[in-house]
């Protein structure tokens, strides 16, 4: 077996006397996308910070790309390689959309620390970010600043972002929430042509969207992982659907 | 002739804003009632006065006397109330080609080493007013005192003057914050220590709210207070009762009996409606001095050597009394230690208790090169 | 009860809004359709006196809202969830749920019973809103517009982020409110349960209305769901 | 030092301590409960000394000024609420800076106006002029006890008004969210009008006691402002128990530090440097204190939770 | 607004600081024809009115530099202004007078500071670090007074202004003043620079969405840290022209007060336009001034100003200018 981009072992998150996440181990392999899903409140998003570093844990490791990185610095991580995007929309708002994707660019070349010459004119950073925005739709808004976008544009600005690091492992905190039908599909087919360019972690409520991409699946319920398997076993499995799902299947 | 004739200008700059403006105000008064008393002119020439806040930052100061000088072309620049801002103008003034009269501020710098001669203080150098109360306590046999001012260098000067004369013990040498609210702690060190004497140089609304707490916390009664700036007609307005009987040194007092001081006492309050500090007289014998000069120069400021000569001699007579200058341009005179009381009208001043220095100089004077 | 008449407006000088008009009547749902950027939360910040309209005519129940403030607004009946929940996120959740609470329509919507429509909230009642999942934090917003008691209830986008068996629950809750009469504008995207719930649609495009009718109408004309909301 | 002593530097420190606390308090209220900067408080507080003076000068009667002159700043508070404040509530705290600061200027220039330079002076209340006992020879003034009591109660109000009735959730979530708590349904301007209104009252009713035993002048609330922001940011934005807690601590620190700090320092240096270093460093202790909790605890002692 | 002549593979980016040029470039003409006006009115003292602005107009770009590209709302600005005089008092008090010693230990001085202070202070954020930068400024303003072998809080005077090696220039009124311009275009030019450039960007971004930076990767601390140097350098040199020119240093300089007096420039002249501090100094001085020459009560009228301005006007006096720029544009035909 190929040697996982994410490897979680027995992660733990307490808030005061509530356990949010509990024993969680799971790993995501290279090119993979992992959904995570499971009730409101089960922890996902705790997780997805745990993960990213925003939360430090109270025990359990993290290991990226074989490297542990418990203890590591939000920071450090994505120089590591490591990006997100948040549950609620987290963009620089005066900035327009591409000087926000250019911005991601400049993280990753890593050279920022330059006092002369215009960020904004350096073709280095514009075209790469350019190229992003125009992946996921948003070219023709390059120019308008990021807080006058709409909730759906503002979720395909953070997934630009988050390209243009090239990172080897994607997390994703619910991308689809607040788009339309025809922008959750367009997201769907985004991520679709990402797949397999770095591994993805996807968490996320919309089951057309995780059962249309998902290579595994794991279910946490209370913070621990419930089931953990391909798409098919998780849709069948009866305590999932008691949990989770429900009857009404809007999903195909 | 036609040069006599033009208008002689004097830049007046005190502290006019903020809570010490009350004392820049009785400088500005003080100056501006003698040279309306004296018909508009002073040495017969007519006086235009430019007056300016110094707001009490050295900075703007020093922009306000450039102003004065290069802009206004003042002969004279009366001010500040202050230490600070003195040490800062001196240099802009004086190499401006004015002369410039402090009618308060007068620190120990100018008075020896840095002397100047194109600098003339009417009040007195500050050491000697914390003199009085230490030579006061010592004569009259106090053993020992608590004493206390503000953490800053006119703090320092002040117990350092007091303890010139001062040999008893002293219990506790207190330095407080500047300005500083609550007094509590410090009167319960008091207390709790017991002097004969308490000496305290709490300058404006420290002063105030000493006092009253000090007074409060039944502490007058049993102890004495000496003090500087810390009760005067400044502050008494606001002090009332809880000052009446705290003692405090000074060169002069409201009641103090001559007839010009009498007069003055009496315009001061018809036209500003209140009774008049050091501050205000010994700007109003600022304006008597440069009237005297130019009586001596029959109007000249053009021969500047002849102008000093003429101040130097300070021929007028002083509110205060004798009046002398030394050759550090700083006045030989005396002192008294005085005590706050109301008068019949209601209102409070300081009145004269005794004389403890007669014709004193100040010791500074032997660091001074001129002669 | 509601009427919309050639309603425009805008944020600073850009337009969004140029010709929106629809009604909804007692114990009706109405849906506000459109894909992203439409103008459908900017349509529903109008009504709330939250954006000034530029232009039209809007009444509930015969006053019209012109220049009302939004609170006076309010006052009239209309409850939002808005978009982007909003919760308050220095209130716990029950102070959330009370804070705003009022029963000038009728009580029936209680903390009590709001409980037992969320139960979850119940378990984080001492909770403050920035301690909520995003889940909770909506089930919050529908809460504490409930607890308002409105005469219209106002929903943008209330299922977003909401866990599939909770959506189903609260199309099921929408369910029961219409059967006690309870007028509703809705945006959100799932489309099948909105058609089951509600009785008119309107679509919206750049700020215009397109197309309006039923969910019969809707189901049957194709090239409306295929134009407008690319289904 | 002996323990008498310690003991009553001690309670001098509470003292003060609740005496920083009833200027912080209404302070806390418009800037931790409403998100505004009010540095203008530091004037209404002055204010309402002078208006204390003002009153009591025309009544002769410490309560009848007391009552006159809270009514009057609370009317002040309106006013300037209805013509400043309003236009601000919702823009970057900048601006709240610069215009309030616009209003220390005016009102400390206005006061000299009308009421001249010279510091003013309220008496204490008859019935309380006294002293108790409190060790031998050591007395402690009615009027303290007074104010002690009645920054007790300010802050049991506060806490109560802000924690526990249903206008301190609307202000709280007005604080954050404006705009929704009004599309709920509730008038939040004349909310925060109220707000405003209390907390000039309160600024008001701190400068009305505390006339008694400080001058009363102009310029007398801007070092006052600034001990009152000291006092809010160490005990964390927003709690009204952080900013009485962080008051208390100053208040001892500040105390004991000035009492102590020349004995404890001659313990390890020179008796000479110790007086020179001494009450240096007990000018710079409560800044020193501040430095030290922010960098520890970089959102203060009782973080708001939840911004 | 610059015409499109933007090159081909530019893309549009609205949020890049506006290369605003003709406002600068007036600003900067006006004040190198002040001698020539003061000359024409032989009035002397205009020179050392202007001189004072534009030190002032240096210290508030340094602050600009904080709030108005990184939300670091300094309070103690003016400590940094004072070390810079300092410096230049306590060398003058030993003899060190030449601007060769003088200017570098007064930027070294006050960019240490920055350094030591800044370490701590950026840990906190907002009205935190508002209050934080306010504690130590006041801690080197006691420092200051308590200094007794230099005057302690009377001040120290400084004997004569530093030579340029060995050469007396900064005496001639005319010569400083042109020194006090060059310094305040090359700060003025170099923060422009600097705002643009990667670095300033990633500022720019740490103050719109700091937790968004550092999920992507930048240590935005350590940004913050360099500028929060970098303006304590500048105020240094603001300090070390102050007290040449005043030709004394006080603890006054670091006061609180003082701190505040340039917030208010900044924002008074427009936040976040570096133009807009020097705007702002040279109308808070200038209407200071003039109106305090009006009356004593000056402040009742320059108090209500600041509210309208602030009510009325976004964006400062700046703001003004530009929205009256836009109205004559819409009339006028577009140039
Ligand atoms: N700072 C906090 N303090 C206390 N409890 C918290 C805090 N943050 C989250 N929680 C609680 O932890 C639980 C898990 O939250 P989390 O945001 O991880 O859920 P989630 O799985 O992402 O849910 P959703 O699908 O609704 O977004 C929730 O019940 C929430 O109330
Ligand atoms: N605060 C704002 N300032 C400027 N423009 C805005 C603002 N908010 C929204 N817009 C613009 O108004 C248009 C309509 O936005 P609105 O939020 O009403 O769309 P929507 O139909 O609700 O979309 P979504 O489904 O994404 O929520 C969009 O083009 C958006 O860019
Ligand atoms: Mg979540
Ligand atoms: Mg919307």
């Amino acid at each position: 077996m190929v040697e996982p981009v994410l490897a979680i072992d027995g992660l733990r998150k307490q808030f005061g006397g509530l356990v949010v996440t509990d024993q969680v181990t799971l790993s995501v392999a290279p090119g993979e996308l992992h959904a995570v899903i499971g009730p409101n409140g089960a922890g996902k998003t705790t997780l997805i910070n745990q993960i990213s570093g925003v939360l430090p844990s109270d025990s359990g490791t993290i290991l990226f790309a074989g490297r542990d990185i418990t203890r590591l610095a939000p920071h450090r991580r994505a120089r590591l390689g490591l990006a997100r995007t948040f549950q609620i929309t987290s963009v620089l708002p005066a900035f327009s959309a591409l000087e926000n994707v250019a911005l991601a660019v400049q993280a990753r070349s890593g050279s920022s620390f330059r006092f002369f010459g215009d960020a904004a004119a350096e073709p280095a950073l514009n075209r790469p970010a350019m190229a992003a925005l125009d992946e996921v739709g948003l070219a023709d808004r390059a120019a308008v600043p990021a807080g006058h976008l709409s909730h759906g544009e503002k979720r395909a600005l953070e997934l630009a972002m988050a390209l243009v690091t090239e990172p080897k492992l994607l997390l994703l905190d619910e991308p689809m929430a607040g788009t339309g039908r025809e922008e959750t599909a367009r997201l769907i087919a985004v991520l679709r042509r990402l797949k397999g360019r770095f591994a993805m972690m996807l968490v996320e409520h919309d089951m057309t969207a995780v059962f249309a991409l998902a290579d595994h699946i794991s279910v946490l319920i209370y913070g621990r992982i419930l089931l953990s398997g391909k798409p098919d076993e998780v849709r069948e499995d009866p305590q999932v659907v008691a949990a989770y799902l429900g009857d009404e299947i809007e999903f195909e | 002739q036609d040069k006599v004739q033009e208008k002689l200008k004097v830049g007046v700059i005190a502290t006019l804003s903020g809570p010490p403006a009350v004392l820049g105000q009785q400088i500005r008064n003080g100056f501006q009632l003698a040279v309306k008393q004296l018909g508009g002119k002073l040495g017969g020439r007519d006086v235009e006065v430019l007056v300016q806040d110094d707001e009490l930052k050295p900075d703007i100061a020093v922009g306000k006397v450039k102003a004065f000088v290069d802009r206004d072309k003042v002969d004279f620049v009366v001010g500040p109330v202050f230490s600070n801002i003195l040490q800062a103008i001196v240099k802009p003034a004086t190499d401006g080609g004015a002369i410039l009269i402090s009618p308060n501020a007068g620190t120990s710098n100018y008075a020896g080493r840095d002397c100047n001669p194109n600098l003339f203080v009417t009040s007195y150098q500050n050491d000697q007013m914390h003199e009085i109360s230490g030579k006061h306590a010592q004569d009259s046999g106090k053993k020992t005192a608590f004493i206390m001012a503000p953490n800053y260098q006119a703090g320092k000067d002040s117990l350092a003057g007091f303890k010139r004369y001062f040999k008893g013990e002293i219990l506790d040498e207190v330095y407080v914050p500047l300005n500083q609210l609550d007094y509590s702690a410090e009167l319960s060190k008091i207390a709790a220590a017991k002097p004969e004497v308490v000496f305290v140089f709490l300058p404006g609304g420290m002063g105030v709210n000493f006092v009253k707490q000090y007074r409060q916390a039944g502490l007058a009664d049993t102890i004495p207070v000496f003090s500087t700036f810390t009760v005067d007609e400044s502050t008494l307005p606001a002090q009332q009762d809880a000052a009446l009987g705290f003692f405090a040194g000074s060169n002069w007092a409201p009641n103090l009996d001559t007839p010009q001081n009498k007069a003055f006492v009496a315009a001061y309050e018809k036209e500003y409606g209140a009774v008049p500090a050091t501050y205000a007289f010994q700007s109003y014998d600022a304006a008597l001095l440069i009237d005297s000069a130019l009586k001596a120069t029959k109007g000249d400021t053009k021969d500047r050597d002849a102008l000093r000569a003429a101040l130097r001699k300070a021929d007028f007579v002083s509110l205060r009394g004798d009046f002398k200058y030394n050759t550090n341009n700083y006045p030989i005179q005396d002192f008294y230690l005085t005590k706050v009381a109301k008068r019949a009208d209601g209102k409070y001043q300081t009145e004269i208790v005794e004389k403890v220095f007669d014709d004193y100089a100040d010791p500074y004077v032997k660091d001074c090169k001129m002669k | 009860m509601l009427t919309v008449e050639n309603l425009q407006a805008g944020y600073g000088e850009t337009p969004v809004l140029f010709d929106v008009g629809f009604r909804i009547g007692p114990g009706e749902i109405v849906t506000l359709l459109g894909r992203n950027g439409m103008g459908k939360t900017t349509t529903i910040r109008a009504l709330m006196g939250l954006v000034r309209p530029t232009g039209g005519n809007l009444t509930f129940d015969g006053q019209s809202l012109a220049g009302l403030p939004s609170y006076r607004i309010a006052q009239l009946g209309l409850g939002l969830v808005p978009e982007g929940r909003q919760v308050f996120a220095t209130l716990t959740v029950r102070e959330n749920l009370v804070a705003t609470a009022a029963a000038r329509f009728g009580d029936r919507w209680t903390l009590e019973r709001v409980y037992d429509f969320f139960p979850r909230l119940a378990e984080r009642r001492g909770h403050l809103g920035s301690q909520l999942s995003g889940g909770e934090q909506q089930m919050l917003a529908i809460g504490r517009a409930l607890m308002t008691n409105p005469r219209l209830l106002i929903l943008d986008e209330a299922t977003e982020g909401l866990a599939p068996l909770i959506r189903s629950e609260i199309w099921r809750g929408l369910g029961r409110l219409k059967q006690e009469g309870q007028a509703i504008l809705l945006v959100d995207k799932h489309l099948d349960a909105m058609t089951r719930l509600a009785d008119r649609h309107v679509v919206l495009e750049k700020g215009h209305v397109v197309w309006c009718g039923s969910s019969t109408e809707l189901a049957a004309d194709q090239s409306v769901r295929q134009r407008w909301l690319q289904v | 030092m002996s323990t008498t002593l310690l003991v009553v530097q001690v309670l001098n420190g509470l003292q003060l301590g609740v005496l920083l606390f009833l200027i912080a308090a209404g302070l806390t209220l418009v800037f931790g409960v409403m998100d505004f900067i009010n540095l203008a408080h530091g004037v209404q507080y002055m204010l309402g000394a002078y208006l204390a003076v003002a009153f009591y000068g025309l009544t002769g009667s410490f309560l009848l000024a007391l009552v006159l002159a809270l009514a009057a700043a609370l009317l002040f508070g309106l006013l300037l609420e209805a013509a400043v404040f309003r236009h601000l509530y919702g823009r970057d705290h900048l601006d709240h800076v610069i215009a309030t600061f616009g209003i220390i200027l005016f009102l400390n220039s206005a006061v000299k106006y009308v009421w001249g330079a010279a510091p003013l002076s309220l008496p204490v209340p008859e019935a309380l002029t006294g002293s108790i006992v409190l060790a031998p020879g050591i007395l402690y003034p009615v009027w303290r006890l007074v104010i002690i009591g009645s920054g007790l109660a300010v802050a049991l109000l506060l806490y109560v008004l802000v924690s526990w009735t249903r206008i301190g959730m609307l202000v709280r979530a007005g604080a954050t969210n404006a705009e929704m708590v009004s599309a709920l349904g509730v008038d939040i301007r004349r909310l925060f009008t109220l707000v405003f209104g209390f907390g000039a009252m309160l600024a008001g009713f701190a400068g009305i006691m505390i006339a008694p035993i400080l001058s009363v002048e102009p310029g007398m609330g801007d070092t006052i402002l600034i001990l009152a922001f000291v006092v809010i940011v160490i005990g964390g934005i927003g709690s009204i128990r952080g900013a009485f807690v962080a008051a208390l601590l100053i208040g001892l620190v500040d105390t004991l530090g000035r009492s102590f700090a020349v004995d404890l320092l001659r313990l390890v240096m020179s008796s000479s440097t110790a007086r020179t270093v001494g009450p240096a460093l007990a000018s710079m202790l409560i800044y020193l204190l501040m430095a030290v909790v922010l960098y520890v605890r970089p959102t203060g002692l009782f973080p708001a939770k939840g911004r | 607004m610059t015409p499109a002549a933007a090159p081909a593979d530019a893309v549009p980016v609205l949020t890049r600081p506006r290369r605003t040029v003709v406002l600068p470039a007036l600003v900067f003409a006006a004040l190198a024809l002040v001698p020539a006006g003061a000359f024409a009115l032989s009035a002397g003292y205009l020179l050392d009115l202007f001189t004072r602005v534009m030190i002032f107009a240096i210290a508030a770009l340094s602050v600009d530099l904080l709030i108005g590209y990184a939300a670091l709302v300094t309070f103690g600005q003016a400590a940094f202004v004072g070390i810079g005089a300092y410096a230049v008092g306590i060398l003058a008090s030993h003899g060190l007078t030449d601007v060769v010693v003088a200017l570098p230990v007064a930027l070294l001085a006050s960019g240490l500071f920055a350094l030591v202070t800044g370490f701590v202070c950026l840990r906190t954020k907002g009205v935190y670090f508002i209050m934080i930068t306010l504690a130590f400024g006041q801690m080197a303003f006691f420092t200051a007074s308590s200094l007794a072998p230099y005057g302690g809080d009377d001040g120290l005077t400084v004997q004569e202004r530093n030579t340029v090696l060995g050469l007396p220039l900064f005496e001639q009124p005319l010569v400083f003043y042109y020194v006090v311009l060059v310094a305040l275009l090359v700060v003025y030019l170099l923060f422009r620079a600097l705002v643009a450039s990667r670095f300033g960007r990633v500022l720019r971004g740490a103050k719109d969405n700091a937790l968004r930076m550092t999920t992507l990767g930048f240590q935005v601390y350590r940004f913050q840290l360099a500028a929060y140097v970098i303006a304590g350098m500048a105020g240094g040199l603001a300090g070390f022209l102050l007290a040449n020119a005043t030709e004394f240093v006080s603890p006054a300089y670091m006061s609180w007060q003082r701190s505040g007096e340039l917030i208010i420039m900044v924002l008074l002249g427009g936040l976040g336009t570096l133009h807009g501090a020097i705007v702002g100094a040279a109308a808070f001085l200038l209407l200071e001034e003039w109106l305090s020459a009006l009356t004593e009560h000056w402040k009742m009228i320059f108090g209500p100003l600041l509210v309208l301005v602030v009510v009325f006007v976004r964006g400062g006096l700046i703001g003004i200018g530009a929205a009256l720029a836009r109205a004559a544009g819409r009339r006028g035909p577009r140039g």
